[in-house]
C-alpha cells in the first residue's frame, strides 16, 4: 500500500471513530436535543472524514467531484432537518406533557 | 463470495427480519413507522448487495421515501384526533395463535421451496440477453420495462393515475391550507430544489443505459415538490392543468401503442430503430405525471390539517 | 376489420375514454362516457362475433412473445366474458347518466358529503379497462397488474358514496391487497420452477412439484378473496350494499366475475395436468356452502341494496358449482349462461335499488309497500330479473342451471343437484318477498319521480337477462368454435 | 450458503411475518404497515431468485419495480380512506374491530 492509501485508510478509520461516537451518543443521551447534538455533530465531521478519506482513493476527476458534492449536501440536509425536529420538540414541550394519547 | 461480504449479507438480513418483527410488535405506532423506513432503507442495501441497483433506486427513493412520508403524515393527522396507537398489539389469544402456527407453516414450506431450488437456473436472462440489440436501450431492466412487458407499465401508470382519483375523491371539501413552516425550511428548499431537478432528469436520461429511468426520476421530482409544500403549502385542486399533467404520461404511452398498433405493427410494438427515441418519450412524459402524482397522492392528503378536528 | 383489431379496439377503448374523461373534467366526462361505452361495447360484440367465426387466437403485444414480452390470448371463454362486461357496461353507463342528473340536483339542493360525482366516469371506464385487460390477459403477472387496476378503480368507485361505504372500501382494499400478495407468492413460485409467465407454456411444463402445488394453493387462497366465495365474502354485502347504485351495480355483477374466471382458467386448463379432483370438489363445496349461507343471509336482510348484495355471495356459489361438474358435458355452457345472465340480472336489480332509494329516499324493505303502482317500470324490470335469478323457464337463468343440473344428474352427482334446487327456492323466498310488497295496497306515497333513463335501462338489462335462455345454441357454438381450453 | 439463499430465506420470514401481522393487528394503519412489509418480503424472495444468474435475471427486477410502484398507490389509497373514515367516525379500527375488548 502507498502512503496516499494509508492516508486514506487513516482518514476513514477517524470518520468511522466518529460515526460510532454519535451513534453511542443517540443512544446514551436522555432527551432529544442532546440526541440531536450528538447526531449532527459527530456524525457530519465522521462523514467529512470519510468523504476525504475516499477522495484520496478515487479514480477520475468526475467521482472525485461526485464524493465531494455529498458532504455540503449532507450538511445542509441534516442542519435543516436537526432544526426542524428541535423546534417541533420545543413547540410540543409548550403544549406540556401527554399530548401524544393512548386511545383506541 | 469471500467471508467478509458474507458476515456482511447475514448480519443485514438479520437485521431486516428484527426489524420487521420490531415494527409489528411495537405499541407505539410513531415508533414502528420509524422503524418501518429504517427497514426501507436498509432493503435499499439489501437490493445492492442481490445486484439490482435499479431496484435499490426506486426502493429508496419510492418504498422508503414516498411510502414513509405518507404514513408519517396520516399518523401526524390520527394522532390529532386521537386513536393512533395500540397499547398491546398483537397480544397472543388463541385465534393468533392459530393464525401464526399457519403462517409459521407457510413459512416452513417456503423456506424448504427456496432452498430445494436447482443449481443451475437461468430464468429469461439468455431470452433478455438476445433481443437486448433489438430494444433499443442497453440497461436490460428499462428494456424490460419499457419495451417487452412495457404493456404492464402502461396498467401500472393507469394504477397510479386511479390512486389519484381515489384522493380526490375522499378529499372532496376544500381544505385551508397549512401554515407555512420557519425561514430555514425556504432556505432549504432554495438550495436543493435545482439540483434535484437536475438530479431527475440526469435519473431519467441515465435510465437508457445505467440504473435509473422514469420512475426513480420522478420520485427524486415528487421529494422536491413535497420539500416545496412542506415550505410553502399549496393546493393541487383538481383543476384542468393538473388533470393535464396527471393524464400525460397514460395518454402518451397509450397514443403512442395505438399508434404503432395503425401503422400496421402490433399494439405497443416499438419499431427498432425508432426505439430509443419513443422509449425516452414515453419516460419522460410518464415522468412528469408520475412526479405530479406523487405530490397530490401527499398534498392531497396533507390539506386535511389539524384546524379541521373542531368541525 | 381482423379479429385483432376488434381485439384492439376492445383493448383500448375504455382506457383511452377513461384517461380522456379525467382530462375533460366535469363538463364533458358523461360524455365521454357515454361515447366511449358504445364503441367499447361494440368492440367487445364484435370481437365475440370474430372468434366464433375464426376461432381462438394469441396476440403478442410489443411483438416480442412469451416468454419474454407478453401474450394476450383471445378465446371463446374470453370472448364471452368481454362481451357481457360490454353488454352490461353500456347499460351502466346509460343508467348512471340519468342517475348522477338525479345526484347532482340533490347535492345542489343540500349539501352532501359527496366526492366530486363526475369522477364516477374516469374510475368506471378504467375499471371497465382493466376488466377487459384481464380477461385478455394470457400472463400471470399482467394478470396481477390488472387486478390491481380493477381493485383500485373499485375501491374507489365506493368511496364515492362517502359515509359508511368509507370503512368498507378500506375493509376490501386491505383483503384485497393481501389477496394479491399471496397470488404473487404464487407466480413467483411457478417463475421459480418454470422460468415463463405464459399460461399457455406453463399448462405445458407444469408437473405435480410440492413448490407447484403450494404455489397454486397461494394463488387460489388470494383469487378466493378477491371473489368474495365463502367464507371470505364478508367483505362484500357492506362494499356493495353501501356504494351508488351504477356502483353497486358494476360491482356485482361484473367485478365478481373476474377471480371466479380466473380460478377456472387455473384450475380446468394450466393446473389441470395436476390432478386436481379433490381442488374442485372442494371448491365446489365452498360455492354450495356459499349458496345456502348467502341465500339464508339474504332473507334476513332489511335493507333492499343489502339483501341484493347477500344475493350476490349466494349466485358466486352457483358459478363454483362448475369446478367438481366441469368433466361433464355441457356445464361449462351452463355456468357461464348463469354468469352472463347473472350479471344482467344482478345489474337490474341494483339499478332498481337505486332508482327505488332515488324515490323514496331510503331502501327498507318494510316500508316499500306497493311500489310497483309508483313505478311500474321499476317493478317489472325486478319482477323479470327476479325470475331470471330464480331460474324459472324461460330465462338464461334458467337454461344455465338446467345445463348445470343435467349435467350433475348425468354424473350421478345427485347433491350437487339437490344444492342447485334449494338455493334455487332460497332465492324464491327472498325475492319473492320484496315483491309481495311492490303489489300490496296501501301505497306509500311519494313526490319525486326516478328519471326515465334509469328505469328503461334496468327493464331492458331484466329483459336481456330472460332472452338469454335463446342464447343457449349460440354460446354452445361459439364455445366449440372458440376453443374455451 | 449465497447471498441469493441467505436473502431469499429472510425474505420468507419477512413475508410470513408481514402476513401475521396483518391477520393479528387490529389498528388499520398497522395493517398497512404489516402489508408492506409482506410485500417487501415478496419482492426480496424475487430479486434473489433473480440473482441466482450472473448477470441476473432483469424480468424480476422489472417485476419488483412494477410492484413497488401499485403497493405506494394502495398504500396512498388505504392511507386517505383510514384518515377519512377517523376523521368521519372518530375510530381507526374497522367497525367490527371497535367494541371488542
Amino acid at each position: 500500500m502507498g502512503p496516499s492509501e494509508w492516508l486514506s485508510m487513516v482518514m476513514v478509520s477517524v470518520g468511522v471513530f466518529f460515526f460510532i461516537a454519535g451513534s453511542v451518543g443517540l443512544i446514551r443521551l436522555p432527551d432529544v436535543l442532546t440526541r440531536l447534538h450528538a447526531l449532527t455533530k459527530a456524525d457530519n465531521v465522521g462523514l467529512g472524514f470519510i468523504v476525504l478519506g475516499l477522495s484520496l482513493q478515487a479514480g477520475s476527476l468526475l467521482e472525485l467531484m461526485k464524493l465531494l458534492l455529498l458532504w455540503p449536501l449532507a450538511l445542509l440536509a441534516s442542519s435543516c432537518a436537526c432544526y426542524l425536529v428541535a423546534e417541533a420538540t420545543l413547540l410540543q414541550s409548550r403544549r406540556g406533557p401527554g399530548a401524544r394519547r393512548h386511545v383506541r | 463470495m469471500s467471508g467478509d461480504t458474507l458476515v456482511l449479507d447475514l448480519v443485514l438480513a438479520g437485521l431486516l427480519v428484527f426489524l420487521a418483527w420490531r415494527l409489528l410488535t411495537l405499541s407505539d405506532l410513531f415508533k414502528a413507522t420509524v422503524l418501518f423506513i429504517v427497514f426501507g432503507v436498509l432493503l435499499s442495501l439489501a437490493w445492492v448487495r442481490l445486484n439490482a441497483p435499479d431496484v435499490a433506486l426506486a426502493e429508496a427513493a419510492i418504498g422508503a421515501g414516498v411510502t414513509g412520508a405518507l404514513v408519517l403524515d396520516a399518523l401526524r393527522r390520527l394522532d390529532a384526533r386521537g386513536p393512533a396507537d395500540e397499547a398491546q398489539p398483537l397480544r397472543l389469544n388463541l385465534p393468533r395463535l392459530v393464525g401464526a402456527l399457519l403462517v409459521m407453516g407457510l413459512g416452513a414450506f417456503l423456506l424448504w421451496s427456496v432452498l430445494s431450488l436447482p443449481p443451475g437456473w437461468r430464468g429469461l436472462s439468455s431470452e433478455t440477453a438476445a433481443a437486448m440489440p433489438r430494444s433499443g436501450v442497453v440497461n436490460p431492466v428499462t428494456a424490460s420495462l419499457l419495451n417487452f412487458r412495457g404493456y404492464d407499465t402502461l396498467l401500472e401508470i393507469a394504477v397510479l393515475m386511479l390512486a389519484v382519483l381515489g384522493v380526490w375523491t375522499l378529499n372532496a371539501e376544500p381544505m385551508p391550507p397549512a401554515e407555512p413552516a420557519g425561514p430555514i425550511l425556504d432556505v432549504l428548499v432554495k438550495a436543493l430544489l435545482p439540483p434535484m431537478v437536475v438530479v431527475a432528469g440526469y435519473l431519467l436520461w441515465a435510465g437508457g443505459h445505467a440504473p435509473g429511468g422514469a420512475f426513480q426520476g420522478a420520485a427524486v421530482l415528487a421529494a422536491g415538490g413535497i420539500l416545496l409544500h412542506l415550505a410553502r403549502p399549496f393546493n393541487v385542486a383538481n383543476r384542468g392543468v393538473v388533470r393535464l399533467v396527471i393524464g400525460f404520461g397514460f395518454a402518451v404511452f397509450l397514443l403512442v401503442g395505438l399508434t404503432l398498433a395503425t401503422l400496421g405493427g402490433r399494439f405497443l410494438e416499438l419499431p427498432e430503430r425508432h426505439a430509443g427515441i419513443l422509449i425516452l418519450m414515453i419516460e419522460t412524459a410518464a415522468m412528469i405525471s408520475i412526479a405530479l402524482t406523487f405530490v397530490v397522492l401527499f398534498v392531497g392528503n396533507a390539506r386535511d390539517n389539524a384546524g379541521r378536528d373542531t368541525s | 376489420m381482423t379479429q385483432e383489431s376488434w381485439m384492439e379496439g376492445t383493448l383500448a377503448a375504455p382506457l383511452l375514454g377513461a384517461v380522456l374523461a379525467l382530462i375533460a373534467g366535469r363538463s364533458a366526462a358523461s360524455a365521454i362516457g357515454i361515447l366511449t361505452a358504445l364503441v367499447g361495447s361494440a368492440a367487445s360484440i364484435g370481437l365475440a362475433f370474430a372468434v366464433s367465426r375464426g376461432g381462438s387466437f394469441r396476440y403478442a403485444v410489443g411483438g416480442w412473445g412469451a416468454p419474454l414480452g407478453i401474450d394476450l390470448r383471445v378465446d371463446a371463454l374470453a370472448a364471452v366474458m368481454l362481451a357481457m362486461t360490454g353488454v352490461v357496461g353500456l347499460c351502466i353507463s346509460v343508467y348512471a347518466v340519468g342517475y348522477f342528473r338525479g345526484k347532482e340536483a340533490e347535492a345542489a339542493s343540500s349539501r352532501t358529503n359527496t366526492g366530486p360525482a363526475w369522477l364516477f366516469w374516469p374510475m368506471w371506464l378504467m375499471l371497465w379497462g382493466g376488466m377487459n385487460a384481464l380477461y385478455l390477459s394470457g400472463d400471470l403477472f399482467n394478470i396481477y397488474v390488472a387486478l390491481e387496476v380493477v381493485g383500485i378503480s373499485g375501491i374507489g368507485l365506493i368511496a364515492l358514496a362517502g359515509g359508511s361505504a368509507i370503512a368498507a372500501a378500506l375493509r376490501y382494499l386491505l383483503l384485497g391487497l393481501a389477496g394479491s400478495l399471496l397470488y404473487i407468492v404464487g407466480v413467483e413460485l411457478l417463475y421459480a420452477g418454470y422460468a415463463t409467465l405464459d399460461l399457455e407454456q406453463l399448462r405445458q411444463r407444469i408437473d405435480a412439484q410440492p413448490s407447484t402445488w403450494l404455489a397454486a394453493a397461494l394463488m387460489t387462497a388470494g383469487l378466493l378473496a378477491k371473489s368474495a366465495l365463502f367464507p371470505l365474502h364478508f367483505w362484500l354485502p357492506p362494499a356493495h350494499g353501501h356504494a351508488l347504485a351504477p356502483v353497486s351495480a358494476a360491482l356485482s355483477a361484473l367485478v365478481v366475475k373476474t377471480g371466479f374466471y380466473l380460478l377456472v382458467r387455473l384450475w380446468l386448463d394450466v393446473f389441470a395436468a395436476l390432478g386436481t379432483e379433490h381442488v374442485t370438489t372442494f371448491l365446489g363445496a365452498l360455492g354450495a356452502a356459499a349458496v345456502l349461507w348467502g341465500g339464508v343471509q339474504a332473507l334476513q336482510q332489511e335493507r333492499l341494496k343489502m339483501m341484493v348484495a347477500y344475493s350476490t355471495v349466494a349466485q358466486i356459489g352457483y358459478l363454483f358449482m362448475l369446478f367438481p361438474l366441469a368433466s361433464m358435458s355441457g356445464s361449462l355452457t351452463g355456468a357461464l349462461l348463469l354468469a352472463v345472465s347473472h350479471a344482467m340480472s344482478k345489474a337490474a336489480l341494483f339499478m332498481c335499488a337505486g332508482s327505488v332509494l332515488a324515490v323514496y329516499g331510503h331502501d327498507r324493505i318494510q316500508s316499500l309497500q306497493g311500489f310497483g303502482a309508483l313505478m311500474p317500470m321499476t317493478a317489472a324490470a325486478f319482477a323479470l330479473s327476479s325470475i331470471s335469478l330464480i331460474g324459472l323457464p324461460p330465462s338464461g337463468g334458467f337454461a344455465g342451471k338446467w345445463m348445470l343440473l343435467s349435467a350433475a344428474l348425468a354424473g350421478g352427482a345427485w347433491w350437487w343437484a339437490a344444492i342447485i334446487v334449494l338455493g334455487g327456492l332460497l332465492t324464491a323466498a327472498y325475492l319473492l318477498r320484496v315483491l309481495a310488497f311492490a303489489f300490496l295496497e296501501p301505497v306509500v306515497a311519494s313526490s319525486t319521480r326516478a328519471p326515465r333513463a334509469m328505469e328503461l335501462t334496468s327493464l331492458i338489462l331484466a329483459g336481456m337477462a330472460i332472452a338469454m335462455n335463446f342464447a343457449l345454441l349460440p354460446l354452445h357454438d361459439l364455445l366449440h368454435a372458440g376453443g374455451a381450453r | 450458503m449465497t447471498p441469493p439463499i441467505i436473502y431469499a430465506s429472510a425474505g420468507a420470514a419477512v413475508l410470513c411475518l408481514g402476513l401475521f401481522g396483518f391477520l393479528a393487528a387490529r389498528h388499520v394503519l398497522r395493517r398497512i404497515l404489516a402489508l408492506n412489509v409482506m410485500g417487501s418480503g415478496v419482492f426480496m424472495m424475487l430479486v434473489a431468485l433473480a440473482a441466482r444468474t450472473d448477470p441476473p435475471d432483469p424480468i424480476p427486477h422489472a417485476l419488483v419495480l412494477t410492484g413497488i410502484v401499485v403497493a405506494v398507490c394502495v398504500t396512498a389509497l388505504a392511507l386517505a380512506l383510514l384518515t377519512r373514515m377517523c376523521r368521519d367516525e372518530g375510530s381507526a379500527l374497522l367497525p367490527e374491530d371497535r367494541d371488542i375488548e
